[in-house]
């Protein structure tokens, strides 16, 4: 499947609970950019955007369960794949 | 049957909630499924096999309960503190509550609107996994409209504006844009609702709303709105998710529902635009703290998002909604032009309003550098001179309204904002009216459904707009005055100018700061007002 | 910025919502009042619907039944949302324990397989049941009137779902996660000849267009025969016969419905005392409905507890005659 | 186009035919490039009333705020109707002018586009 490079984000609120998971986000994002809004932090990438549990719980250093996110998720833009290990935002057209 | 001998095996995410979740229908034999689900096919939408339906978040009811659950506790632990500590009078001032009574009186009417819709759907689609999809984003939305009730709750009882808000939204003649925007969807049938709401409003649309917005309340120190505000959108994401998959699911289903959603996906980008045109006066002109400005807002949130997301559907043979060129080119005009119209029908509003202070025209300046100077700063300098004399400027004519938006025709043609535009279109001999080529298109293609709109204006007329206990063939009837009161505003309190309103008055008394950060003044000895 | 002390001191100009101060007085009001009354849109609608043009997007016609105020109908369990959510949160958070308890001990994979069979036989079907009380609760949560009733059937549809994916998760763990079960008791449901006559009255329901005539079908008389006779009636006798187990994860099924059950007492109470009118159609309906359930549930009955099966049913027929006449009705005490 | 309901004969409520305004009828008007007035206004007339009567009487109420509204030189004022030219008989009445229920009237002046030079 080829991947496009067209925009896509996921935004969470800016608090106490998200900074691992921004920290993680970033980490595993090279491309990912964060920008700081009162109370909510977005980050886009180009094409794609991955979540992974484990990176979360390094930094955690607890089990996370990816749908915890919904606690603190403020929205998203891409296709959603979820499993137990990945939470994906993606377009998939080139 | 298995033996008990090997241990049980371990589920995975999408393993466990297909087994709990997608073979509890079955085939009726004793009715028949037309019986049964008989408002799926009227819309002229093939499906084939409802089992293709993906299930982006997977959720059985007792990861809903767990998290939704603790969404809830987080929520309201914040509302309770906010209440406890008077947070009300933390906000940046007293033109920022105004904000707060278009969401109140406007948008908790389209949560309950959108929970009613969804549960319609989440009963007639006869697919489980779509059902099960419809029937909690119904109960979410209900979720919306009950913690915006219960955050804004508190500011009712200092504020006025705010306390008719079911009986607003029924009658007030602003807010029948929203009633009707979303009064269309849930009369339409149950795909082209899903559609309008999943994905065309709430996909392309709403993070407009809560995004730039919410932030903003955040900014402007309302952290009980803030808490619904995002709390609401991680279910809308979950939501926005369910609209993209049904667009696919739709697409990929039959080619010949390619052109009726392209169909719904144009009539509902540009109603859903429309509706949002009170999303950019308030983000413009009502946050006394500003975020980001309504044109830089489209620009992100629709021009590149939005673009990102056609871009991905271009493969199933989907473009750009249309009309979308003329939503950008009026993304620097639209804020200014509902603001000059609110402000000079104030008298006829649920809420004051005000001219933007020098401080604030500067900061749209440099936010509209090609369209505030020219066009907007000479408006507001000249009405600002007319309140110095004394002389205030008012339009004491009710407007003509668009028949498919119903707001007043108050946009001007795409490339000359010097000229409002005017459409006009017949039926059955009748003559129709419309801001624009978006919403004749609309009427166009279902004109039998859009005669029934009911626009405050020509119901005012028709002497449909008084209470009850009143007489009309009495010598003293104002049919204005009995028009407002039958919508539930407060004639001469809950709208007018900004300056001496009630709310002005007693922000400065109770909290010593000026109720316009922008433009203080001191009115420090004024008495604390009750009522009219 | 900070609040100085003084602005503790400002008193509120009113207490609540204007709405809600008409119908209570102007005082303090409780969130589930301020969050039910009255927030259903009631006039100046646009458009007919697509899907029923001859009424109105919200209409009093989609009943037969008459109320001068529906939100009469009040829920006692006072359920907003958040309490709601956060009630079923915290009982899932005990079921979800039971359950773990259930996997980890094997509490029903290790019962001889005639038991097991038993309960994919005589419960695990029952899901499908569930789906068709969730249907049946959407239908009214989407065309009754008022929210006082529709939002606690909006719970009552998830609700449902819940209570028919606990039910699967009976199948699990008796399967061993492998949802052959499930499978199995899908057979049951669409084909074997016990189950038949239940699926017919299911569907039944679900092609009824009166939304009070639903709530009342489903929940006053379907769900008290089918909660009795299999969580109560046949989950004794599976204990007696095989130990408790089961019982430990059928408790969250039985107290929801203990729970479920005042509402229903709540919403049907004041519609029959409202009038004379009202009272008769309920008793049609009940009549209609009771008859048809119980002889629905006349093959299964015997086939899940033997011979005993029709005294049983009659047993439950009993108390569901005592529990119409409390509600105001008759008991026509309707013949096995 | 039309539109597709569940039941054929589908067909909403006229909800502003003329028998509705009480002997009235409603009519638009919009003064082009005078934008001080956000919107047209919306106004129910008796049919019978003249022209002249809705130049000399209606209009100065709606409009006469405007500085530019008393520098008018209604012999040089042009009018459309329905978006076609138009020559009002200022003795005929309303609806000897063919001017029916609903109908959107524009009103230009020439020499006289709004404040600022921006049609305000």
């Amino acid at each position: 499947m080829s991947h496009s490079t067209q925009p896509v984000f996921i935004a969470l609120q800016a608090n106490n609970d998200t900074m691992p998971i921004v920290e993680a986000i970033l980490a595993d994002n090279p491309l990912a950019i964060a920008h700081e809004y009162p109370a909510m932090v977005k980050i886009d990438a180009p094409g794609r955007l991955v979540v992974k549990r484990e990176s979360v719980e390094e930094r955690l250093g607890r089990e996370f369960d990816l749908r915890e996110l919904q606690v603190n998720l403020i929205s998203l833009s891409g296709s959603l794949d979820e499993t137990e290990d990945e939470f994906i935002l993606q377009w998939n057209a080139a | 049957m298995t033996t008990s001998k090997a241990p049980a095996k371990k589920l995975s995410l999408k393993e466990n909630y297909a087994l709990l979740t997608r073979d509890l229908g079955w085939k009726p034999s004793y009715q028949t499924e037309d019986t049964l689900f008989p408002a799926v096919k009227f819309e002229g939408i093939k499906i084939h096999d409802w089992d293709k339906w993906e299930d982006p978040f997977r959720l059985t009811m007792d990861a809903y309960w767990k998290y939704q659950g603790e969404k809830e506790r987080k929520l309201y632990a914040i509302i309770d503190a906010f209440q406890q500590n008077n947070g009300q009078f933390n906000v940046s001032d007293a033109r920022y509550l105004q904000a707060l009574k278009l969401f109140i009186n406007g948008v908790i009417g389209l949560e309950y609107s959108a929970h009613r819709g969804f549960n319609i759907v989440g009963r007639e689609f006869p697919g489980v996994g779509t059902r099960i999809a419809a029937q909690m984003q119904a109960i979410d939305e209900l979720r919306h409209a009950q913690t915006q009730i219960h955050a804004l709750s508190h500011y009712n009882k200092y504020f006025a504006g705010m306390a008719e808000f079911p009986h607003q939204f029924d009658r007030a003649w602003y807010l029948s844009i929203p009633k009707s925007f979303f009064e269309d969807a849930i009369t339409s049938g149950p795909f082209e609702y899903i559609i309008a709401i999943c994905f065309s409003f709430e996909y392309v649309l709403t993070n407009l709303v809560f995004m730039p917005w919410m932030s903003g309340a955040a900014y402007n120190g309302d952290m009980s709105t803030v808490s619904f505000g995002f709390s609401a959108q991680s279910d809308e994401a979950r939501h926005m998710t369910l609209g993209i998959e049904v667009i696919k699911f739709l697409l990929e289903q039959d080619p010949a529902n390619v052109p009726i959603v392209q169909g719904w996906i144009d009539k509902w980008f540009w109603r859903g635009y429309r509706l949002l045109t009170l999303i950019a006066a308030m983000m413009d002109y009502m946050l006394p703290k500003r975020v980001m400005s309504w044109s830089e807002a489209w620009d992100i949130y629709f021009e590149q998002n939005g673009g990102a997301l056609f871009a991905d559907l271009a493969r199933y043979g989907i473009r750009m909604p249309k009309h979308w060129e003329v939503t950008v080119k009026e993304k620097g005009h639209v804020s200014h032009q509902l603001w000059s119209t609110f402000y000079q029908f104030r008298h006829a509003a649920g809420f004051p309003v005000w001219l933007p202070t020098p401080e604030e025209m500067d900061w749209m300046s440099l936010k509209y550098p090609d369209t505030f100077d020219k066009y907007y700063r000479p408006r507001y300098e000249h009405w600002a001179e007319l309140e110095r004399q004394g002389k205030p400027f008012v339009n004491a004519t009710l407007p003509q309204l668009c028949q498919t938006c119903q707001w007043p025709l108050l946009f001007t043609e795409a490339d000359d904002p010097t000229e409002i535009c005017y459409r006009e279109g017949s039926y059955l001999g009748e003559k129709f009216h419309f801001c624009s080529d978006g919403c004749k298109d609309i009427f166009s293609k279902e004109p039998e459904k859009f005669v029934h709109a009911h626009l405050p204006v020509h119901q005012i007329y028709q002497g449909n707009y008084f209470n009850a206990d009143v007489n009309p063939t009495a010598p003293d009837f104002n049919p204005l005055v009995e028009a407002l009161k039958y919508m539930g505003i407060n004639p001469g309190v809950d709208g007018g100018d900004f300056a001496g309103h009630i709310d002005a008055v007693n922000w400065e008394l109770w909290t010593k700061r000026p109720a316009n950060m922008h433009a203080p003044t001191t009115t420090d000895t004024a008495p604390e007002r009750k009522s009219a | 910025m900070t609040v100085e002390i003084r602005v503790q001191a400002v008193k509120p100009l009113r207490n609540t919502f204007g709405h809600i101060a008409r119908r209570f007085g102007d005082k303090a009001a409780s969130r589930y009042q301020e969050g039910t009354y009255d927030i259903q849109s009631e006039v100046n609608h646009h458009y007919k619907p697509l899907w029923d043009q001859e009424r109105d997007l919200y209409d009093k016609r989609r009943t037969a039944v008459e109320m001068r105020d529906w939100y009469a109908l009040k829920d006692p369990r006072q359920y907003y949302y958040g309490s709601w959510t956060i009630a079923r949160a915290k009982q899932q958070d005990a079921v979800d324990r039971q359950m773990e308890f259930a996997e980890k001990r094997e509490l029903l994979r290790s019962l001889p397989e005639a038991a097991r069979k038993a309960i994919v036989f005589a419960l695990v079907p029952l899901r499908h049941f569930e789906w068709g009380a969730n249907t049946n609760m959407c239908m009214v949560s989407a065309y009754g009137w008022g929210t006082a009733v529709t939002q606690a059937a909006s719970m009552a549809t998830m609700d449902r779902l819940g209570m028919a994916q606990h039910i699967s998760r009976l199948g699990l763990l008796v399967d061993g996660n492998l949802g052959d079960s499930l499978v199995q008791a899908k057979n049951y449901w669409t084909d074997h000849s016990d189950w038949q006559p239940l699926r017919r009255e299911v569907e039944n329901l679900m092609a009824c267009r009166d939304w009070f005539e639903v709530i009342l079908a489903q929940t006053l008389i379907a769900d008290s025969l089918v909660y009795a006779l299999f969580f109560n009636h046949f989950d004794s006798k599976f204990s007696a016969e095989n130990g408790p187990g089961l019982s430990t994860v059928l408790d969250f099924l039985t107290r929801w419905h203990d729970e479920s059950n005042k509402w229903v007492d709540a919403v049907v109470k004041p519609v029959v005392a409202e009038s004379e009118s009202n009272r008769a159609q309920l008793q049609a309906w009940a009549d209609h409905w009771r008859t048809a359930f119980l002889s629905a549930l006349s093959p299964i009955a015997q086939g899940i507890m033997g011979p005993i099966g029709r005294d049983t049913l009659a047993e439950i027929n009993t108390k569901l005659g005592t529990r119409l006449v409390k509600l105001g009705l008759q008991d026509h005490g309707v013949a096995l | 186009m039309s539109v597709n309901a569940i039941r054929p004969g589908y067909h909403g409520d006229m909800k502003d035919t003329v028998d509705k305004f009480h002997g009235n009828q409603l009519i638009n008007i919009g003064w082009d490039k005078h934008l001080m007035y956000a919107t047209p206004v919306c106004i129910p007339v008796p049919p019978q009333m003249p022209f002249g009567a809705l130049l000399q009487q209606v209009l100065p109420t709606i409009y006469g705020q405007h500085p530019d509204f008393e520098k008018i030189d209604w012999s040089v004022a042009i009018w459309s109707l329905g978006g076609e030219p138009f020559t009002p008989a200022l003795d005929k009445s309303i609806a000897d002018n063919g001017i029916t229920h609903k109908a959107s009237m524009r009103l230009r002046t020439p020499g006289l586009d709004g404040l600022a030079g921006v049609g305000f």
